[in-house]
């Protein structure tokens, strides 16, 4: 395999976090969203201008220091992390240009703020998916906790306060009480942290200890919302709607489920975990969340907190892909980390858009809002779609590859708790916009005038939705790169 | 409070009776204190630095370093004490008292308040009470010799027991007994507390100067035979006499340390009155 | 010149703490200008010196000329190279950073204030850099006294405060002063090599034995390692913010290097890991140190003092990876001695700069703060990410190093109390941040108000500059970790030591 | 070296620290503290350390009481123990 | 019992050392008073001071002020038994000096604490403080 030593990497990281203090010290609201976007752009730039050479099958790596024997702060391209990068830094570019909508229409406090700390948890998303080992994905992973802690407690009053508590206890409680401990003890077993096909317990002994390990990088990263860790995420929905865009489809979930896929394809190997036994584990944790926040998602009122239970459920299909560890299953976990993140956060923008236009949050007020927003809610039925999974829109080829995978895997089990989820998420989305258009106007709650909310957050929202139809139809991009990422 | 200081003297005790167990003998001229470093010095310190006292030799030579940080120490508990007490502004309006010298009648005069120019006046404490006029004429008549004896503690310091510290101590004492025969006015006339600070500091530079000199003359810190080429002697005699030099320092530092804690610690920081 | 180096530290500052002390009675403006300077030098003949170390190896300098263990020797190696360089950048940072705080709360004392200040860099320099075991205790004192004075300067309890750690301190240093006079009647020699020289015949000695407790007993109490810890807390949060932000990061470091000298040169690893066989305990003492500092830590109200009881939990650290008995461990110590000077430095002059604008550091005080002092409070969050332990900031790595030894020594508890402490510092920060952030909670929260905050009122330059230097140095020392480790640390434990 | 006088002189200097510790009143503690130090300082001239007792003299038994008597005057001469 | 009376008075010093040190340890830490507390504190001080000076003692020794030192040098061969060991007087002057800078200091802490409040005993000053 071909290696590339090029300072890229770094600079995608680096380029939204240097432009930090001029966003900071940027008086006028104008000049600071431009340079949001040139950064945006600039980021997705660097990384696609990579992209032919991971293609290639090369890898571009960049050590910044050496900081312990045996493990640096070092970065390296390949298809998976190039995979999540692009996709979190493409959707970084229509975040920003909801967020100028969303946070205007609303008049929001601390803007400045607000983009700063944008910038910071882009570059750590970034960080994280172009990590090479273990160490370096612990650096950006905190990084991340603490940028975005203070957009979820944006808005500054008890109840933002209550959730960013409990933000921070489950997410910065489990990396430093869970992940550091057992990286320390990899890391004394084997000396090394760097991710590699082969695992690194390559050359060592199974042990029991191993187990342990699994369970605690598997369940330490709670970004990935596996239960019993997942309570944090419906908490965090008091931030304003972009950033929970950001949290569940563009940077925080996807960089816990991301790290997840880390541990089980860099740190322990596919062939360790298929000695031991241990996808099954893993498999069925995943599965038991799956189900059991479809289910929840299904008692949720909140149009918010119904989807970040969907996010919960959906987060687990990404794992439990990988952890089918059949090729099928992996191409299927990995490209979802893709196609559900158009998906998801075409939704929670017009949720958000919902918010903006009527200031509604419950589903049960939303009857009849087709009429009023029908672009709004044509886009949240084609979000909707590619989360269950249905064509035209990229969510069924994640699907699709992930049924192949349990059949390849031969886990009947898995195969029923896929189509069963498919039922559940069918079940609490389609409702929603059943009745958004097809109610009697004695029912509907909005006037049959429409009125969509400002431009500039119905225009992102038409662009993921765009997004989630054109992977429908040209997927090739992220399935190849999934497929290099299982190595052929 | 008391049960655990109990306990822990005991403690303490305990581990130092069980340790004490393994000492050599006591005065064994055989024990390795006597015969390890000791011997070099009392054998070879007449001709590396021609000062029969061996303590002194050992003290500001071969040892000098410790020593000007004892000196460095002293000044900055002056220092801190300095810090601690001194206060310069007057917290409350004070009324000074007088004495009439021909009669003894006492004013208290407030704040403000003018006397008569006269000179037959003078100021007292406010905790005045007659003074013994033996005390105060024996003194006088002492001080001078105190100090006397002092300068030759100093001096002397080479050849009998004493040296730039005992010397300073003994100089410092006897502005001290000033202070308490007298009043802390008079003392502080004859010692003024700027003087006396600018000594201190002055006392432990002529040491930390001569030791830089030694390191500006091309050898290490405190190594007086560089002094040989500045005091034309050879470099064992310039051991001597840099000794002497830093004995006077330390003589200077600690007289000065000394008398101005006293003043600070007596008058509690305000230089109005003392004992 | 070079050769003078390890002189020129000790001597520089000595000399111009005398000159202050004269210029204050004469022009008191000279006295910042001269401090600046000396520390300068100071700093720089150490930085000098560290990279000559690395270059030559040990380096002895025998001051008035007479070969040790006759006369005073300093012995320079990589270990006290690297803790000559933290003390002295520290305590010229925090001379230039403190300058407004000084005027502010004792006008009419900058020389003498000054003079203390630089003579007790100049006794921790001592401390660092000497050979000789006695030496060791009279450079102790100067530290000690002149520490006094500076943390007395502060009002309400200062005073008593000082009494009670001169007492502690009084306690500690004497009893160092018996141990070194335990090695000294069984050895006869002052040295620090020579007696480790001539030990290995008195290793089964009891009175060789007592004199090590002693001394460590002596030194614990001075570094306030639990449970002798109950001088510091008061004494340095009612200290002014100058004094504490000189003392906190420096003395119970530089106290934890003396440690760590006893153990590594005086009574080399051998007999202090495997002859007297107390590393077990002593680290299970540590392991108490961490908790009880990080719970009493949660109780207090008090930004300085919940801060002064984390110091209490890092000496923790440090005691426990020195004693985990392997190399990792004592890597970890030694480096955490750095990191934490600096790391220490950097929240206590971010909460100087809030005391010198908001006059108190009660959590009442704090609020709205993160409006009021931005950059105090950007660069307070590095220090306080750095004391939680997330990397790229120096204070992951020492605690990277600690979990390592503790687990290569098989001792989880110690990791487990690093790891409970990890976590309770960042419950204990992210208050601070809570209360700085959310409160004072507006009358009308929610959407479409803009709130009015209250304007911005920072530190002035002088104090901020040295702060986000050292918040920078923070992070840098991070990256650089693996440097510092192989080129400095690596050749500061001895070979025995694995 | 006088054995008697020794022992004599080692008594003394238990018996005046503790009374230093144990008068009921500041100035009688300074004073006794006073005469400790001159004992201690008799004991080391009969050790032969001059040097030290010298400093001891002037210093424990000389200054060192004055400082205490003038601290104790600055303050109060009362104690409960 | 010969034996233990040999012990005793082979090292008398270094008995009356530790109880000298312990006496002065109890009184620091069990003291109300802070002036008695420095009272303890410098017994303690001397208490080390007379360990360090017991050290120097030799049997059959004298002074260490060499005799016939004032004619030059070189003239007289001096022997090292003859002479105390001067190497602990040197050590002990400087703890002296270090004791009496530490009483200083301690002094001038004991008066400001109490012009703040007005006792010299601890409890009383803790009862204060608790009231505020």
């Amino acid at each position: 395999m071909e290696t590339i030593i090029s300072i890229k990497p770094l600079l995608a990281v680096l380029v939204s976090l240097l432009i930090t203090p001029i966003l900071a010290s940027s008086r006028a609201p104008n000049v600071r969203e431009a340079w949001t976007f040139v950064a945006a752009v600039a980021k997705v730039l660097i990384i696609a201008s990579m992209v032919p050479a991971v293609l290639k099958g090369a890898e571009i790596v960049y050590t910044v220091a050496q900081v312990v024997p045996g493990v640096a702060i070092k970065f390296r391209v390949d298809a998976l992390g190039m995979l999540f990068a692009l996709v979190s830094s493409s959707l970084w570019i229509v975040t920003s240009a909801y967020s100028i909508g969303y946070m205007r229409a609303l008049k929001e406090h601390s803007q400045t703020r607000y983009f700063v700390f944008f910038a910071l948890a882009l570059s750590a998303t970034v960080g994280v998916a172009f990590s090479a080992n273990l160490l370096t994905l612990y650096l950006f992973y905190e990084m991340l906790s603490f940028a975005t802690y203070p957009l979820v407690t944006h808005h500054q009053d008890p109840e933002a306060r209550r959730s960013g508590r409990k933000y921070l206890l489950y997410i910065v409680g489990t990396s430093i009480g869970i992940v550091l401990p057992a990286m320390l003890i990899c890391y004394n077993m084997t000396g090394t942290l760097e991710f590699s096909m082969q695992g690194i317990f390559a050359g060592t002994e199974p042990k029991a200890t191993m187990v342990v390990l699994l369970l605690m990088l598997v369940l330490g990263f709670a970004k990935a919302a596996i239960m019993p860790l997942h309570s944090w995420l419906p908490a965090a929905m008091v931030a304003p709607t972009p950033v929970s865009a950001l949290l569940h489809a563009v940077a925080v979930v996807k960089v816990g489920a991301f790290s997840v896929l880390r541990v089980l394809t860099g740190v322990f190997g596919i062939n360790l975990l298929t000695n031991l036994h241990l996808g099954t584990v893993v498999c069925y944790i995943a599965a038991f969340t799956v189900i059991t926040a479809s289910l929840i998602a299904l008692t949720q009122d909140g149009l918010k907190r119904r989807l970040a239970f969907s996010t919960i459920g959906q987060l687990s299909y990404i794992v439990l892909g990988v952890a089918l560890l059949s090729p099928k299953g992996m191409i299927g976990g990995m490209t979802h980390i893709a196609m559900h993140a158009f998906g998801k956060i075409t939704l929670f923008f017009c949720a958000g858009a919902i918010f903006v236009a009527t200031g509604k949050k419950n589903i049960s007020e939303m009857v009849g809002i087709g009429k009023r927003m029908p672009v709004t809610m044509i886009a949240f039925f084609i979000g909707s779609l590619s989360v269950i999974g249905l064509p035209p829109t990229g969510g069924f080829f994640s699907k699709w590859y992930l049924v192949l995978g349990t059949l390849q895997a031969d886990q009947m089990p898995m195969l029923l708790v896929l189509l069963g989820s498919s039922l559940l998420n069918a079940a609490y989305f389609l409702p929603v916009v059943y009745k958004a258009f097809f109610c009697t106007s004695e029912e509907s709650m909005f006037q049959n005038t429409i009125q969509e909310a400002p431009i500039w957050c119905v225009a992102p929202l038409v662009v993921t939705a765009v997004g989630s139809i054109v992977l429908f139809f040209y997927p090739t991009l992220f399935l190849n790169l999934a497929k290099l990422a299982i190595g052929g | 409070m008391k049960i655990i200081g109990l306990i822990v003297a005991i403690l303490v005790g305990a581990l130092l009776v069980y340790a004490a167990a393994d000492f050599p003998a006591w005065s064994d001229p055989a024990s390795p204190a006597s015969t390890y470093l000791s011997p070099h010095f009392i054998e070879k310190t007449m001709e590396e630095t021609s000062v029969p006292n061996i303590v002194t030799a050992v003290l500001a030579d071969y040892r000098g370093f410790d020593t000007m940080f004892e000196t460095t120490v002293i000044f900055s508990a002056g220092m801190a004490v300095f810090l601690l007490l001194r206060t310069f502004r007057r917290e409350e309006p004070e009324a000074r008292h007088y004495r009439h010298v021909l009669t003894g009648v006492t004013l208290r005069v407030k704040e403000g308040g003018e006397l008569p120019p006269s000179d037959d006046f003078e100021r007292i404490d406010s905790l005045w009470t007659p003074h013994d006029l033996i005390i105060k004429t024996v003194c006088r008549l002492l001080i001078p010799f105190i100090q006397l004896f002092a300068l030759y503690v100093i001096a002397h310091g080479h050849h009998s027991p004493g040296g730039g510290f005992q010397g300073g101590v003994i100089l410092g004492a006897s502005i001290i007994l000033l202070a308490i025969s007298q009043d802390l006015r008079t003392a502080v006339k004859r010692m003024a507390e700027k003087l006396d600070a600018l000594l201190c500091s002055v006392g432990v530079l002529i040491y930390a100067g001569t030791g830089a000199l030694c390191l500006l003359l091309g050898l290490n810190f405190l190594d007086y035979s560089a002094l040989a080429s500045v005091l034309h002697v050879d470099s064992i005699m310039a051991r001597s006499h840099g000794i002497l030099i830093v004995e006077i320092g330390v003589g200077i530092a600690v007289m000065c340390t000394m008398i101005w804690i006293y003043n600070n610690v007596s008058s509690g920081g305000k230089y109005n009155q003392g004992l | 010149m070079s050769l003078q180096y390890p002189a020129l530290i000790v001597v520089v500052p000595l000399l111009s703490a005398l000159v202050i002390s004269i210029a204050g009675w004469v022009n008191k403006r000279w006295c910042f200008p001269i401090t600046v300077a000396a520390l300068a030098v100071a700093a720089y003949s150490s930085v000098g010196l560290l990279f000559r170390v690395l270059d030559e190896g040990v380096i002895v300098y025998k001051l008035g000329g007479w070969d040790p263990p006759m006369g005073i020797a300093y012995y320079v190696d990589h270990l006290n190279g690297l803790v000559l360089a933290v003390v002295s950048i520290v305590a010229l940072l925090n001379a230039i950073a403190s300058k407004k705080s000084i005027e502010q709360e004792f006008p009419e004392k900058i020389g003498p204030f000054y003079t203390l200040y630089v003579l007790m860099v100049t006794g921790l320099l001592g401390i660092v850099v000497t050979g000789d075991a006695f030496n060791l205790y009279v450079l102790l004192e100067i530290a000690a006294l002149t520490g006094y004075g500076l943390i007395a300067m502060g009002g309400g309890r200062g005073p008593l405060s000082a009494l009670n750690y001169l007492y502690m301190g009084t306690i500690g240093a004497c009893f160092y002063l018996l141990g070194v006079g335990y090695l000294y009647i069984m050895t006869g020699s002052l040295n620090m090599v020579d007696i480790a020289g001539i030990l290995p015949d008195l290793y089964q000695s009891k009175a060789v034995m007592a004199a090590f407790i002693i001394c460590m007993v002596g030194v614990w109490i001075k570094m306030a390692f639990f449970p002798l810890h109950a001088w510091l807390p008061n004494a340095y949060t009612h200290a002014p913010s100058a004094s504490s932000s000189l003392i906190a990061p420096l003395v119970t470091k530089v106290m934890i290097y003396v440690m760590i000298r006893l153990i590594l040169t005086i009574f080399t690893p051998e007999f202090s890991f495997n002859i007297l066989a107390v590393s077990k305990p002593i680290v299970w003492l540590s392991v108490i140190a961490i908790f009880m500092g990080a719970i009493l830590a949660l109780k207090e109200r008090n930004l300085k003092k919940m801060l002064t009881y984390i110091i209490i939990a890092e000496v923790g650290y440090m005691v426990g990876g020195a004693w985990l008995g392997n190399r990792v461990g004592m890597t970890g110590a030694i480096l955490h001695i750095a990191n934490d000077a600096l790391m220490t430095l950097c929240v206590f002059l971010a909460v100087g700069n809030i005391v010198y604008k908001v006059k108190g550091a009660e959590f009442e005080d704090l609020q709205g703060l993160f409006r009021k002092m931005p950059f105090t409070m950007g660069a307070f969050i590095i220090g306080a990410i750095s004391m939680i332990g997330v990397p790229p900031t120096c204070g992951f790595f020492s605690k990277w190093y600690l979990i390592s030894g503790a687990i290569q020594a098989g001792h989880y508890g110690f990791m487990v109390a690093l790891l409970f402490s990890s976590l309770v510092n960042v419950v204990l920060f992210f208050r601070v941040f809570e209360i700085c952030f959310y409160e004072p909670f507006s009358d009308h929260h929610g959407h479409g108000h803009d709130r009015h905050p209250e304007p911005m009122d920072e530190a002035p330059v002088t104090m901020l500059v040295p702060l986000f230097i050292v918040a920078a140095i923070l992070v840098l020392v991070g990256l650089y970790t693996g440097d510092i480790v192989n080129h400095i640390i690596e050749f500061a434990i001895p070979k025995g030591l694995v | 070296m006088v054995w008697p006088i020794d022992l004599a002189i080692l008594t003394l200097v238990v018996i005046t620290s503790i009374g230093a510790l144990m008068v009921k009143d500041l100035l009688g503690a300074a004073i006794l503290f006073g005469a400790y130090s001159f004992m201690m300082c008799l004991l080391w001239t009969v050790m032969g350390a001059v040097d030290v007792a010298f400093t001891e003299a002037s210093v424990g038994a000389g200054v060192s009481t004055v400082f205490f008597v003038a601290a104790v005057f600055r303050t109060s001469r009362r104690t409960k123990d | 019992m010969a034996d233990l009376i040999s012990i005793i008075v082979a090292k008398y010093n270094y008995w009356i050392y530790i109880t000298l040190m312990m006496i002065g340890l109890y009184a620091m830490i069990a003291k109300n008073n802070l002036v008695k507390k420095i009272v303890g504190m410098n017994i303690f001080q001397t208490a080390i001071i007379l360990f360090y000076v017991s050290i120097g003692v030799k049997k059959g020794a004298t002074i260490p002020i060499l005799e016939h030192g004032h004619g030059g040098h070189g003239h007289h061969v001096v022997h090292a038994a003859d002479y105390v060991n001067p190497l602990p007087h040197v050590l002990m002057l400087t703890a002296i000096v270090v004791g009496v800078a530490t009483l200083g200091v301690a002094l001038a802490l004991a008066i400001r604490v109490y012009n703040q409040y007005n006792t010299l005993e601890e409890d009383e000053i803790l009862a204060q403080i608790r009231e505020e």
